[in-house]
């Protein structure tokens, strides 16, 4: 008795501080909440949103899909929609490593899986002036309207630039981001692609199964 | 309405205030059991100065954080002003705790050089062109004629921390403004030519000379040096002659008629007054204005 | 450090003083020196996370002020630890809600503030030995010394870096038909260091030739 | 086998390619106070190494057994650094009592340690990063220790002959200190690269 | 086989710089210059100074002992003059200053220079009519010292002490340093005394074995002992080592590593490991006092270098003034920039020229900017660059650039970790430093201060 | 009484040596490597070391003049910093990359260390990190050596470019890494191109013949000694021999190794730079080991080319430490 005594003497402090402090937090978090997830999924959209301009984005589908090597990753489907409700096209999250470290884009591919629309870089940590060109457009451009498929990163002066196709002509001094990119895109798109087309199966048959029911 | 928001708010947050209040509660728990079952007997001291000390363990004072610093200040209590974020104020505080306030015995002591020879004064046989060092220039022989004076390389000014010591004109000179006492000079110099002495006056008179040759080497190596006359001694007893060198008994001295006729009796001008506020000495064969006077 | 106001208003003024030049954190007390180096590539980010470390270091030395007289020793350094915790929570989900861009370029930087050193020490050497009104200027000025020290090193950085300051262009860029080739190395850790030791020994010039 | 090849990979990386202080920017302030001699910077360094591990360990524990359960990720960084404080302030005051030859040498720097970024820091990015098996966790915050030891005895043997050099007096102690960090934060971006 | 070897015994490390012994070594040793004044100082040794036996106004023998000591570690001094003592004062000193000296008017038609007792020299001594302890008092009744250089005196070098038994005593007939000849020329010209020496002072130490350690740089010695050796009686125990021609060869520690392979311990004297080393001029000096009774009042003095007219070999009396010896020897020319007590690496350089020769001065080198080096001269030096030279010819391997510039920064701690206190002092690192600097100079200002700061401790 | 004679510590001769006949010397040395580099780039051979050199001895007479000590250039170590520098930029480098180099180098590689000796780490690599940090395209932007024919540079496909890029030989290596085809990328004329010096890479790197008669220069003169070179290039020979018996098809020769790249000019002139490497013989050799090693480990496994310079300013990080390790003992043992 002597002893919960002397503690509670001793710690009476703590131990109230700790409850209210707990209630703060907690607080605060409830409030803030919500602008803290619409943060991150406006970000997501403002970045498609360049891609596929006034358009909206809805969550679609998580899927999971298996890149080399049997890793398995949790990937989620955003279907952006225009304002008349039509499907213009799709983006995910997709990520790689890069020449320091990870790098992670936003794809957006268009509504029929046939070519790509393009990529933004949401995170990259590859060093100023050199692998951080992946951002600018002369890599982005490539890619843009090119074909769903495997590309290939051919090395300056071996392949054209300006023209879309399955060539991807790197960035000097920065071989080794480009091909990173290049490499993501390698890895999801077609897996993606997949998914997206076996859901958009079972969905028109879950509609047509509905219809019939 | 308010009721209403405050429910809900609650309904959120009553899981974590109470996961932290037992966190809290845990941790608040073990380290007092811990704290009491695991202590151990230190000085008190060391605590003592542990809390004064800003307990930033910074350290700035290039000890592994206050504790180590407490503990050393302890042995060592030169250390004190090590502590750069804790300042004065902190430095003041240990030094209560230690007990160590400056002791009031006697008055004190200051730094006197006992020799006057400036480059000009002085007699040399041969370009020295070792290092700039007293020590190093003392183990040579005859870098000057004189073997007592001062080399005025400043091994004493770069000893002393406080900037009260500069080599002027070859001599080692102390600004008696800036001085602390802290010894550091007269424990360097190589020819042991700085003596602390107990300052009863804001100046001390001196017989700035520190030459034990006889008066003739003297002379032919020194302009100012003291030759051993013993005409200041025979003015008055604190003066005496040893080695062909005079000594002033610094305890003994007051400012008295007999004094200040030693001072201007003296044929070569080198019992002079070192303070704060010293005049400028006189200048070798030269009577003093006083003694001009009369 | 307290000593020198006389009156009460100077002692305040003093206190503010103090924390801009004579005690500057970071300059002076070399403390806090893992966001200065980190966050500083930029001047947003910077003035950010000084925002940040004026808040914290408000409420945390209003709190420990607060309670400075029913500390316990063994639990002196959780309480402080936990104070600054708990208000280094509340900025950073500030941050994510309303300024979300900093609060991604910050990282973890934002919850490093717990530890950063300029806190606890302004808890355990000012708060927890003054009263409050002393404490708030105290955290006011340290805030506003540290920020302003922050917003100066990210600005030179920031203008090698990129020929901008606050993303405002200074130095016509040779890639827009200027002159200038922005230095990469500035933006990296070599460009925090480098400034930052010029910087302090600048300042070490400064404040010797004016005692 | 993989396993083993990831987990050297890990140590590799943390200590060398994303060495906390070179890259990261964690644990300056004893990076900077206490690299004046080697002896006091290999037990700093030592000491690091240990809460390093010890907290690490502890909050993946923590974070994903407990918090993530509980849907409390909000007061993490109140459970993190009480986990860090107390765990160092308790190991402190064990070793000072059972192992006091063992608290001489290494001990004494325990205190200095709770407020040390490198710590947290290390334990938030092992979050961040979004490690998923306790035993990289546990190889990363070791790496991280052994990588804050290399870097600070590396500056402490720089500092150490530094002691000897004519150093612009304005630019003596921490100025010199962190300019030599930033040459070494070049050296070491040739270790970039080198893991993907 | 006399010779210990063919080869090549050596150190690691040291230097070659330029020998310059052409300059005096075909001089003959030639009487000193009869001197008006002489002062003797009363501490020409390592040990205790001697109190003057004479006062003021005394008439002294030449050979008559004017100053003693009761202690031990120390060595009479002797008049070298008849006369009278002038004065007791204070006199320049090539190591301490000033230091008390006995000065004495010489008086009447003595040449202090006409004793050429060397000449007269019989080796048909019986060794076998002395014994040890005899030797021994001879020894420091004559006043010997070291004439190699350190001046430590030479009875207690060569008296048993059963704390450490003595088994090998070597000869050190190097003369490494560049420009001195007077060694070389004793073993040419007084080949009888060194043997006889060198045979009294094993007796008296009871070492087994003897060395005679020569650069091969001096054929002619290294002839001439040899076949002096064949005749002596003691010529089996005596063997004679041609070592390699460096500097420091002649430093013991150099010396017993090239010939015995055995390192003395750092900071440590060779009687730890059972070695006496000598000095040739030591041992012609032991021969004389024990057969002749001699005191040690003359030395063979080298004069020397590029700014003498007329450099030779002097058997000069103890007291005569640099000055008096110089002039003797037809005075300086312009260029000339430093008076050097003993070679150009290791001697002491000297300002006032009214400096005494003492026991240990074997020459007086007079060197120009030249020689000095023009860099050196002018002060230009660089800061260290780290070449490692110095490291590379440390005979002692140490670490000079280190030491000295933790002495530089006062971080003595740090100078010990590196072994300040294992350095010779042998000048090798400042020799070669191409950045000038004077490694040597703060080396020894760091022993200095960490004597000062011994002496300080037991506070 | 003799006039204007002096007093001083012994020794009193010294060796007619000086700091400024060493530099000097390291300056001899480096004349082949750049005659061919005026062989093989032409004007841009001129430019660049003229414009390290007077910017590396204007930074260095400027932060003398900041210090208000007296000047320092006469040692001429800041020109062998200047050239060093300048062989080891690549050769269409604009003159303004270089000048801010050259500063770089100086200024905060070795003056506010103190000057001459007191610098850690190696001034003209520390410039060269900064520029290859902070203007990475330029830095790694080569051209190709004016002895080939435009007709015949199949290695050259833009050839029209002013400012050609050319694949240096250690890209050909990662290439041959990634492609695994190591073994046969690697013949005979290439070989004897990188002897001669006919291939793309940094201004004084590409001759090996050059390097060799430079750094044998040195050797002879015994301005460096043997054991760092030596250890550098054994090391990193070995470490390539590993690789390439593992698996020969991706990697390159360990001869190629050697001759490509700032290999050899580390080797002799780098990585010797006295004021930066160790003191004691055991010590050069761990730093000689060191760099080659770190070289090969970033050459191989690494994300660059090349990797000199960094393995070279990593190894003097830790030279005090190495120092420390290798103290040497007194000849006659510890003394107790
Ligand atoms: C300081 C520095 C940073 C670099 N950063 C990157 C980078 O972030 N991403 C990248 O792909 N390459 C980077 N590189 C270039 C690589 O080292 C490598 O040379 C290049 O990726 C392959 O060569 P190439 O692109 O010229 O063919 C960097 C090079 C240096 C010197
Ligand atoms: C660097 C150095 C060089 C020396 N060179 C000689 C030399 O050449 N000849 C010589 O007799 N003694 C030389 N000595 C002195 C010897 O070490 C040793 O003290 C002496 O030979 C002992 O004999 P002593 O007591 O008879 O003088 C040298 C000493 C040192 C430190
Ligand atoms: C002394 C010296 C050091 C060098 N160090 C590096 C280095 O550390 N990293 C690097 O990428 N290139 C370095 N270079 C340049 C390379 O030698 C080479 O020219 C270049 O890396 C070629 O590679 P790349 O074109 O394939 O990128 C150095 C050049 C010299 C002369
Ligand atoms: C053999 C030798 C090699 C040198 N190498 C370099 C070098 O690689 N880089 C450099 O900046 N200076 C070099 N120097 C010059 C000088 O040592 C250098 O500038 C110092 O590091 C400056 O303190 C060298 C000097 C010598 C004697
Ligand atoms: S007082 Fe002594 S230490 Fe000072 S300058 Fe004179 S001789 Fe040197
Ligand atoms: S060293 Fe100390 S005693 Fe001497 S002058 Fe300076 S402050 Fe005064
Ligand atoms: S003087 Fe000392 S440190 Fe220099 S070489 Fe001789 S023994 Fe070595
Ligand atoms: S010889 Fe001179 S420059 Fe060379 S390392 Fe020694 S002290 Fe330094
Ligand atoms: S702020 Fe990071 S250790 Fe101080």
């Amino acid at each position: 008795m002597y002893k919960i005594k002397h503690f509670f003497q001793q710690s009476w402090l703590l131990i109230v501080t700790s409850f209210a402090f707990g209630l703060l937090i907690a607080v605060a978090n409830a409030r803030w909440s919500d602008e803290i997830e619409w943060n991150k999924t406006e970000k997501l959209n403002r970045l498609s949103g360049a891609l596929l301009p006034e358009a909206r984005l809805e969550l679609y589908a998580e899927v999971e899909i298996e890149l080399d090597k049997g890793k398995k990753r949790e990937v989620k489907l955003r279907e952006a929609v225009s304002r008349a409700g039509d499907r213009v096209g799709w983006t995910f999250e997709a990520a790689g490593s890069g020449f320091q470290d990870k790098i992670e884009l936003v794809i957006a591919l268009d509504k029929d899986l046939k070519t790509i629309v393009g990529y933004k870089v949401l995170s990259c940590n590859e060093t100023p002036g050199f692998g951080d060109q992946i951002k600018d457009p002369y890599l982005r451009e490539q890619f843009e309207d090119a074909p769903i498929g495997k590309f290939k990163p051919v090395k300056r002066g071996e392949g054209d630039p300006e023209k879309i196709d399955s060539e991807i002509v790197t960035i000097t001094g920065a071989t080794v981001s480009s091909e990173a990119v290049v490499n993501i895109f390698n890895a999801y798109v077609e897996k993606v692609k997949g998914k997206i087309e076996e859901l958009v199966q079972k969905q028109k048959e879950q509609i047509s199964d509905d219809k019939e029911g | 309405m308010i009721l209403a928001s405050v429910l809900e708010l609650w309904s959120s947050a009553w899981r974590a205030g109470l996961t932290m209040l037992g966190l809290g509660s845990g941790f608040a728990l073990v380290l007092l059991v811990a704290s009491e079952k695991l202590k151990v007997e230190v000085d008190p001291k060391i605590e003592q100065i542990h809390e004064v000390l800003p307990n930033l363990d910074c350290g700035a004072c290039g000890f592994a954080g206050c504790g180590q610093y407490a503990k050393a200040v302890l042995q060592k209590p030169e250390l004190i002003g090590k502590c750069v974020p804790g300042g004065p104020d902190t430095s003041e505080q240990i030094a209560n705790i230690l007990n160590l306030q400056v002791s009031d015995s006697g008055p004190q002591k200051r730094p006197i050089v006992h020799c006057r020879a400036h480059t000009s004064d002085r007699t040399y046989y041969a370009a020295y062109e070792g290092l700039p060092s007293c020590t190093a220039a003392n183990a040579l022989s005859n870098v000057q004629a004189c073997k007592f004076g001062c080399l005025g390389f400043g091994d004493c000014t770069r000893a002393c921390r406080f900037d009260a010591l500069h080599v002027v004109d070859g001599l080692a000179t102390v600004d008696y403004e800036k001085c602390t006492g802290c010894t550091a000079c007269a424990t360097t110099c190589p020819r042991h030519l700085i003596e602390m002495v107990p300052f009863a006056h804001e100046n001390m008179l001196t017989v700035a000379c520190n030459s034990r040759e006889n008066g003739k080497s003297t002379r032919s190596m020194c302009k100012v040096g003291c030759i051993g006359c013993g005409l200041c001694a025979k003015q008055t007893d604190i003066f005496a002659v040893e080695d062909n060198l005079a000594r002033l008994d610094f305890t003994k001295f007051e400012p008295t008629e007999q004094t200040e006729t030693a001072m201007n009796k003296c044929p070569t001008g080198v019992i002079l007054f070192r303070g704060a506020t010293a005049p400028a000495p006189r200048q070798p064969g030269k009577k003093s204005t006083a003694a001009a006077e009369k | 450090m307290t000593k020198k106001g006389e009156t009460k208003a100077g002692l305040y003024k003093e206190t503010l003083l103090a924390g801009l030049w004579r005690e500057n954190p970071v300059f002076r007390l070399l403390l806090g020196m893992c966001p200065t180096l980190a966050v500083t590539a930029a001047v947003k980010p910077a003035f950010t996370m000084g925002c940040c470390v004026i808040f914290v270091l408000f409420c945390s030395n209003i709190v420990v002020s607060l309670m400075r007289n029913l500390l316990k020793p063994h639990l002196r350094i959780l309480m402080f630890t936990l104070t600054i915790a708990t208000f280094v929570t509340i900025a950073d989900l500030y941050l994510k809600a309303f300024v979300p861009d900093m609060s991604e370029t910050l990282g973890p930087y934002v919850p490093l503030i717990i530890v950063n050193c300029i806190i606890i020490c302004r808890a355990e050497a000012c708060a927890s030995k003054n009263g409050l009104a002393v404490s708030i200027i105290d955290a006011v000025g340290m805030g506003i010394g540290f920020t302003l020290t922050l917003c100066l090193l990210a600005g030179v950085r920031e203008l090698l870096a990129t020929g901008a300051v606050c993303e405002i262009a200074i130095l016509p860029l040779l890639k827009e038909d200027g002159w200038f080739v922005p230095w990469a190395a500035m933006s990296m850790p070599v460009g925090a260091f480098i400034t930052l030791g010029l910087m302090l020994g600048l300042v070490n010039l400064l404040s010797k030739s004016k005692s | 086998m993989d396993m083993v090849t990831a987990l050297v990979l890990a140590f590799i990386s943390i200590v060398l390619i994303n060495n906390l202080v070179f890259t990261k920017f964690l644990g300056i302030c004893p990076y900077l106070g206490v690299s004046g001699r080697i002896d006091m910077a290999f037990g700093m360094g030592m000491a690091v190494t240990f809460v390093v591990t010890l907290s690490g360990t502890m909050t993946y524990m923590i974070d994903n057994w407990i918090l993530k359960e509980l849907g409390l990720e909000v007061t993490r960084y109140v459970c993190f650094i009480l986990v860090i404080a107390g765990a160092v302030q308790l190991v402190e005051m064990y070793l000072r009592k059972f192992f006091p030859s063992l608290y001489e040498s290494f001990g004494i720097f325990l205190p200095l340690i709770t407020t040390n970024c490198a710590i947290l820091g290390l334990c938030l990015f092992i979050n961040l990063w979004e490690i998923d098996r306790l035993l990289e966790a546990v190889v990363l915050s070791f790496g991280a220790g052994i990588g804050f030891t290399m870097a600070i005895c590396i500056m402490a043997g720089i500092r150490e002959n530094l002691k000897l050099a004519d150093v612009p007096e304005c630019l003596k102690g921490a100025p010199i200190t962190l300019i030599t960090a930033g040459l070494l934060t070049l050296a070491f971006m040739g270790f970039a690269g080198m893991i993907r | 086989m006399r010779f210990v070897t063919k080869g090549r015994f050596s150190f690691r490390g040291g230097v070659h710089p330029p020998e310059k012994k052409e300059l005096t070594r075909d001089s003959e040793i030639q009487p000193g210059p009869a001197v008006k004044q002489v002062a003797i100082m009363l501490s020409q040794h390592i040990g205790a100074v001697c109190e003057s036996l004479v006062n003021k106004g005394d008439s002294v023998k030449a050979g008559q002992k004017i100053g003693d000591s009761d202690a031990f570690v120390s060595a009479p001094v002797h008049s070298s003059v008849n006369g009278k003592v002038k004065q007791i004062a204070l006199q320049s000193h090539a190591v301490l200053g000033r230091s008390m000296a006995v000065i004495i008017d010489a008086e009447g038609d003595d040449n202090p220079a006409s004793q050429p007792s060397h000449t007269e020299f019989t080796d048909s001594f019986d060794i076998d009519s002395y014994s040890s302890a005899q030797i021994c008092t001879a020894v420091r009744d004559a006043g010997i010292v070291g004439m190699g250089g350190a001046g430590f005196p030479t009875r207690v070098k060569i008296e048993p002490n059963p704390r450490m038994p003595k088994e090998t005593l070597i000869i050190d007939a190097c003369e490494c340093e560049p420009y001195i000849t007077c060694d070389y020329r004793i073993m040419l010209e007084w080949t009888k005394q060194i043997i006889a020496g060198t045979r009294l002072a094993r007796k008296a130490s009871g070492c087994s074995q003897v060395f005679i350690g020569i650069e091969d740089n001096k054929p002619n010695a290294i002839e001439m002992i040899s076949r002096t050796l064949e005749d002596c009686g003691d010529g089996d125990r005596i063997k004679l080592a041609p070592v390699k021609t460096k500097y420091p060869q002649g430093g013991e520690r150099q010396l017993i590593k090239a010939i015995l392979r055995k390192n003395v311990p750092a900071g440590g004297i060779p009687p730890m490991i059972g070695v006496v080393v000598l000095n040739v001029a030591t041992a012609a000096a032991i021969a004389e006092a024990v057969v002749s009774g001699t005191p040690l009042t003359h030395r063979v003095v080298t004069v020397t270098g590029e700014a003498i007219s007329k450099p030779g070999n002097y058997y000069a009396a103890i007291g005569t003034t640099v000055e008096d010896l110089i002039e003797f020897c037809g005075g300086v020319t312009e260029s000339c920039a430093k008076v050097v007590l003993g070679g150009p690496m290791m001697g002491i350089a000297i300002a006032d020229l009214k400096t005494p020769i003492t026991k240990t001065c074997g020459a007086i080198t007079v060197l120009t900017k030249r020689q000095i080096g023009r860099a050196k001269y002018e002060g230009r030096q660089t800061p260290c660059i780290r070449c490692g030279r110095c490291l590379e010819i440390c005979p002692e391997n140490l670490n000079p650039t280190k030491i000295a510039h933790a002495v530089k920064h006062n971080l003595l701690d740090v100078a010990l970790a590196y072994y300040i206190n294992a350095c010779m002092e042998c000048g090798c690192c400042s020799y070669v430093c191409p950045a000038n600097i004077e490694v040597t100079g703060y080396i020894k200002t760091g022993k200095i201060f960490l004597a000062r700061q011994k002496k300080k401790m037991p506070e | 009484m003799l006039k204007d004679i002096a007093v001083s510590n012994s020794p009193h001769i010294s060796k007619p040596l000086s700091t400024r006949a060493v530099m000097v010397d390291v300056v001899i040395g480096l004349v082949p490597a750049m005659a061919a580099a005026g062989y093989y780039f032409r004007v841009r051979a001129l430019i660049l070391p003229a414009a390290c050199v007077i910017s590396s001895l204007a930074a260095e007479w400027l932060c003398n003049l900041i210090r208000k000590k007296p000047g320092s250039l006469g040692d001429f170590s800041a020109v062998v910093t200047g050239i060093i520098l300048a062989l080891s930029l690549p050769p269409a480098l604009p003159v303004w990359t270089a000048v801010i180099g050259s500063a770089f180098s100086i200024a905060i590689g070795k003056m506010v260390f103190g000057g001459l000796g007191a610098n850690i780490f190696n001034p003209a690599m520390v410039g060269r990190t900064f520029l290859t940090a902070s203007f990475g395209m330029l830095m790694t932007t080569w051209m190709v050596p004016a002895t080939i024919p435009a007709a015949l540079s199949e290695i050259c496909p833009e050839n029209n470019v002013e400012a050609r890029t050319q694949a240096t030989p250690l890209a050909w290596s990662k290439q041959a890494i990634k492609d695994e085809n190591g073994a046969l990328i690697y013949n005979e004329q290439q070989f004897r191109a990188t002897l001669t010096g006919e291939v793309g890479g940094c201004l004084g790197e590409t001759s090996v013949i050059a390097l060799l008669i430079g750094g044998l220069y040195l050797l002879l003169r015994r301005t460096i000694n043997f054991h760092i070179p030596l250890a550098v290039l054994l090391s990193a020979f070995v470490f390539a021999a590993v690789f390439y018996l593992v698996d020969s098809d991706a990697y390159m020769q360990p001869f190629f190794h050697l001759s490509s790249g700032g290999m050899l000019l580390c080797a002799f002139f780098i990585a010797t730079d006295p004021v930066t490497a160790p003191l004691t013989r055991r010590g050069m050799w761990l730093f000689g080991i060191g760099v080659g090693a770190i070289t090969m480990l970033i050459r191989i496994v690494g994300g660059y080319p090349e990797g000199v310079m960094y393995s070279v300013l990593l190894m003097n990080a830790v030279t005090p430490l190495i120092d420390r390790l290798c103290r040497r003992i007194p000849a006659g043992g510890k003394p107790s």
